[in-house]
């Protein structure tokens, strides 16, 4: 694990002059998880929120390779790109420096569109690290629920109405769903946590194959909190549970972070706008429903731990 | 343009009409005539009855549309005689070789056949015997060029033999019993 | 130059083509009729033969993903596809043009569902017509081999560099076994010669940024730039064209014109039909007609002047279209060559310009210009451009 | 690669940036409501505000906080309230007060 005085040596990734919301935390996510290789890296990108506000022709804020081709082949398009280092290394076409790959994609371009390009990179064995910036909704194209919108969040098109209020499904695991796929290592962070962010980063990135990551990323314009609280919000949600800090090596589970008291996740919800509907007294139950579902999913995590 | 000759091969999916016919424009190629050989595609599985068919030309061949109305019917299952119209499209003068113990005089009066010339040889039982297995397109090879004289016989057998020693390195033994089945198959095919 | 006589069906003839230019990366997805082409050349890789990284991706679009990734990153990748699998990469054959990618695919062409339907129509490659791809339509097995070793040389040529698809039409070739000459190893490696990417992504020391974001200010005159480079693809095709004639004797260009000078009646189409045309053609003259032919070879960029040029004397042309546009004007063949011979048969004068890409803006002003400045060319006899561009910036 | 190109013919092909960090010349800065001003005297060097600002704003020079990039800051105040409570070397100011 690096300190911020020795990551503060390494190349900016990202310059100033992008076009992210003030108070955004993509930015944050791309900055730590690249600083974190000490190796070149290549990057590619889903079409979102930090594609676009990054690369604004003919301003890009990227101090490396960055493609992007579209909105749903992250996985693939960097499974490309790894082929092609494959390929030209093994043929003597290029020096055989080592380069770490790494696909970035909002939960919109990762659980959704993407899931399927995501899913096959994985499977094939490319050396890549796909690193999810998981923001709850598509707020590129003006907050849309997506299937990583928390139950009970108010959307563009969960909308609070008469007889529906907010998001009704619980939102997907993406991150068990990576566990599943059995690859080398599964973690799930936030950038408020930058230690164990970067002990992440840097353990993945000295290991072969394919790693995945899924990192809180608050939008304080879709989530409706003070632009400047974006790294409390990861610290509520993960001393919460509602975002536990922890990674699967080779299968095995092992929790980063244990807050010392366990929030409600009310603590979690009041400050953000997007629940704001839950607070009415008619809602309240969907407030129990999400702890009992923070509280179930906890104890099972807790439980995987042991194994 | 030269003599341009169209051959139909009736079979079973799995059966290996394709494979006959593409086998035979091998041969025919390796004595520097221009070929075309390919199946009919559909939905059909392992069983269901199948075409594949071949063109062979001293000219560059062209046409690539079906062949409606070849000189040449070669049919690989005689269990598809009378369930198939396997003469469809053959000219009067047209030849059709059928793999059955039958003798063409039977199988004519059985399909009320008018005109054509027609060949049976028992392709199925050669094989059977000479290989141990019930292939009957390599020996259907060796009666197709007794009754057609489309390719030398000698050459074609040359031929086959270079292939298969490449495929069965390792079993001379099916590579001799390919070879006595094409020409038994070649001395004992039936005409009228 | 030695050439060698073996049977190859298209599939097979394509996948030796893909051999001899052992890209550094496919990618790909199976789909009837191509599905063979990538399962002859995955023995390849099997076998050692190639120094390609094959990348057998879990769908189209992120075969075509994957391409583009590998082609970004430097390498020299190729592709095969059919169909609803061209289909799906529909989104991504436009980026790839977009991005000037020197992409390669063999498609094999069959029809679009519904109803689904495995055989041969050219719908599928009609479909991404518009999307800057490059497109050569083979009359046969020999063709789809010869056209993917120029389709190399034409891709990467440096006033191109786009993407090129070249077609076979779906089991009439791609499973009918031919005779067809293959060249040596050798000599198709010296044809193509050695991919030099302009900028790699995989150069970190020189670090850039693809698939930005451009806003009005810019999106007119990137699309504009890449419509040069399909406008400067047909000199690139004839060059190669040539040479790959010099080389292998076989010379290609636009079209190939059979028995068309005295003809007083031409049939024009795509691909294997072709071949049946020409004996067709011989058959009519037997019996007194003067028939010709005119095959299509290069649908992208379509050669309009030279067609035009070439059927000016036919009376009669029957265009023959293996896909249907579906907008009740014909099939896309017909629509483009009647466009192409307009010109020269109208009483009208019909001008093009293109204009507002990217939502740039159109004003009043710019509109009685260029209404006024045809009127009065008109009047004073003199000539305008046909096609042109309207805002943007020359 | 030159800010204002004027024909289509000296784009770069391909619609690539060919060069990194051209962001850099476009300024963020009239964003801004708040300003952050930077009180080296109190500052410990922590570097919480580098790590947290998402927009590179905070210069760092041999390891300690040297300025803050007012030409790309946004005001977003994360380096502020990121500051450990006892040090509170950052304040936001009200921008207009600098007009």
């Amino acid at each position: 694990m690096s300190n911020l005085k020795q990551l503060a040596t390494r190349q900016a990734p990202l310059c100033g002059g992008h076009r992210a919301c003030a108070g955004c935390s993509a930015p944050d996510v791309v900055r730590q998880v690249l600083m974190a290789s000490a190796d070149p890296v290549v990057v590619g990108s889903a079409t979102g929120c930090l594609e676009v506000s990054t690369t604004i022709f003919p301003y890009s804020a990227w101090n490396v390779p960055f493609v992007h081709s579209a909105f749903e082949n992250a996985g693939a398009s960097v499974s490309g790109m790894e082929a092609a280092y494959k390929s030209l290394k093994k043929q003597g076409k290029i020096g055989d420096e080592k380069i770490n790959f790494v696909a970035f994609g909002g939960d919109g371009g990762t659980y959704d569109i993407g899931f399927q390009s995501l899913s096959g990179a994985m499977e094939r064995g490319h050396n890549m690290m796909y690193v999810c910036y998981d923001n709850g909704a598509y707020m590129n194209t003006g907050i849309q629920r997506s299937s990583a919108t928390p139950r009970g969040a108010m959307t563009t098109t969960s909308p609070v109405g008469k007889v529906i209020q907010g998001k009704q499904q619980q939102r997907k695991d993406l991150t068990a769903c990576m566990v599943a796929h059995e690859i080398p290592y599964v973690a799930q962070t936030t950038p408020a946590h930058w230690r164990d962010l970067n002990a992440k980063v840097e353990y993945a990135f000295s290991i072969e194959g394919p790693k995945f990551m899924n990192v809180l990323a608050p939008c304080r314009l879709g989530w409706g909190y003070p632009m400047e609280l974006t790294m409390d919000m990861c610290r509520l949600a993960a001393d919460t549970c509602f975002w536990p800090l922890y990674e699967v090596v080779e299968g095995q589970y092992k929790l980063t972070y244990t807050p010392k008291e366990k929030k409600p996740v009310e603590d979690f919800l009041k400050p953000q706008t997007r629940f704001r509907h839950l607070f009415r007294p008619e809602n309240e139950h969907v407030i129990a429903e999400i702890q009992q579902e923070v509280d179930r999913k906890w104890e099972r995590l807790q439980k995987l731990c042991t194994l | 343009m030269g003599e341009l000759i169209e051959i139909r091969w009736h079979g079973r999916g799995g059966q290996g009409a394709k494979t006959a016919a593409l086998l035979l424009a091998d041969a025919a190629l390796g004595e520097g005539k221009h070929i075309q050989a390919f199946p009919e595609y559909g939905p059909e599985r392992m069983g269901a009855p199948v075409q594949a068919f071949n063109r062979i030309s001293e000219e560059p061949i062209r046409l690539h549309c079906q062949v409606t109305n070849p000189s040449i019917v070669v049919v690989l299952d005689p269990t598809l005689v009378g369930s198939v119209n396997v003469v469809a499209g053959l000219p009067e003068d047209g030849i059709i070789l059928i793999n059955t113990a039958e003798t063409p005089a039977a199988v004519r009066e059985r399909l009320s056949i008018k005109g054509l010339k027609v060949f049976t040889v028992d392709a199925s039982g050669i094989a059977k015997e000479k290989i141990g297995r019930d292939v009957p397109n390599t020996p259907m090879m060796g009666a197709l060029i007794k009754v057609t004289n489309l390719l030398d016989f000698t050459k074609m057998l040359e031929d086959n033999k270079k292939k298969l020693t490449k495929k069965f390195r390792n079993k001379p033994e099916v590579i001799a019993g390919n070879l006595e089945a094409i020409e038994t198959a070649y001395r004992e095919v039936k005409s009228e | 130059m030695g050439k060698t006589r073996v049977a190859r069906t298209g599939n097979e003839a394509m996948a030796e083509a893909i051999r001899q230019i052992n890209p550094d990366v496919v990618a790909a997805y199976p789909i009837t009729p191509a599905t063979e082409v990538m399962q002859i050349f995955a023995t390849y890789v099997a076998d050692g033969l190639v120094d390609t990284e094959l990348v057998p991706t879990e769908s189209e679009h992120s075969a075509m993903s994957a391409a583009i990734g590998a082609q970004v990153a430097g390498a020299r990748t190729m592709t095969a596809t059919s169909s609803q699998g061209l289909a799906l990469m529909y989104e991504m054959l436009y980026i790839a043009a977009g991005l000037r990618l020197p992409l390669i695919m063999a498609e094999v062409n069959r029809a679009l569902s519904a109803p689904i339907n495995i055989h041969c129509d050219h719908g599928d490659t009609m479909g991404g017509r518009d999307a800057g791809w490059i497109q050569i339509f083979s009359e046969n097995s020999q063709e789809a081999y010869d056209n993917l070793i120029q389709a190399v040389r034409i891709a990467e040529h440096s006033d191109v560099l786009l993407p090129i698809m070249v077609t076979t039409d779906g089991f009439i070739i791609s499973h009918a076994m031919e005779d067809i000459d293959i060249y040596s190893d050798g000599e198709v490696r010296d044809f193509i010669g050695t991919y030099k990417p302009l900028q790699p992504a995989l150069d970190y020391k020189k670090p850039i940024t693809v698939g930005s974001i451009d806003f009005v200010d810019y999106y007119f005159e990137h699309r504009r730039a890449l419509a040069q480079a399909m406008s400067n693809a047909k000199n690139a095709i004839l060059e190669v064209g040539r040479e790959f004639g010099s080389k292998f004797g076989q010379e290609y260009g636009f079209y190939e014109a059979y028995k068309l000078d005295d003809a007083e009646v031409a049939m024009v189409c795509l691909g294997s039909t072709a071949g049946t045309g020409k004996d067709a053609v011989d058959n009519l003259r037997k019996r007194g007609i003067k028939a010709g032919l005119l095959k299509v070879r290069v649908f992208r960029p379509f050669p309009a002047e030279e067609l035009a040029a070439r059927l000016k004397d036919v009376p009669q042309i029957c265009v023959l279209d293996r896909s249907d546009a579906l907008a009740a004007t014909g099939g896309p063949l017909y629509a483009e060559l009647l466009a192409a011979m307009f010109e020269d048969r109208a009483d009208h004068t019909v001008i093009n310009r293109i204009y507002g890409l990217g939502g740039r803006d159109i004003k009043v002003g710019e509109i009685e210009e260029l209404l006024s400045s045809q009127v009065s060319a008109a009047a004073g006899g003199k000539s305008i451009d046909r096609i042109g561009y309207l805002g943007v910036r020359e | 690669m030159k800010e204002n190109i004027n024909s289509w013919k000296d784009l770069p092909i391909g619609g690539i940036v060919d060069e990194p960090g051209t962001a850099m010349a476009y300024k963020t800065g009239d964003w801004r409501t708040l300003r952050p001003i930077h009180n080296s005297e109190k500052c410990i060097n922590c570097l919480a505000c580098w790590i947290y600002c998402p927009d590179s704003a905070i210069i760092l020079k041999d390891g300690k906080v040297e300025s803050i990039d007012l030409e790309h800051c946004k005001g977003c105040g994360i380096c502020a309230h990121e500051c450990p409570p006892k040090v509170k070397a950052i304040e936001m100011v009200d921008e207009a007060d600098f007009r």
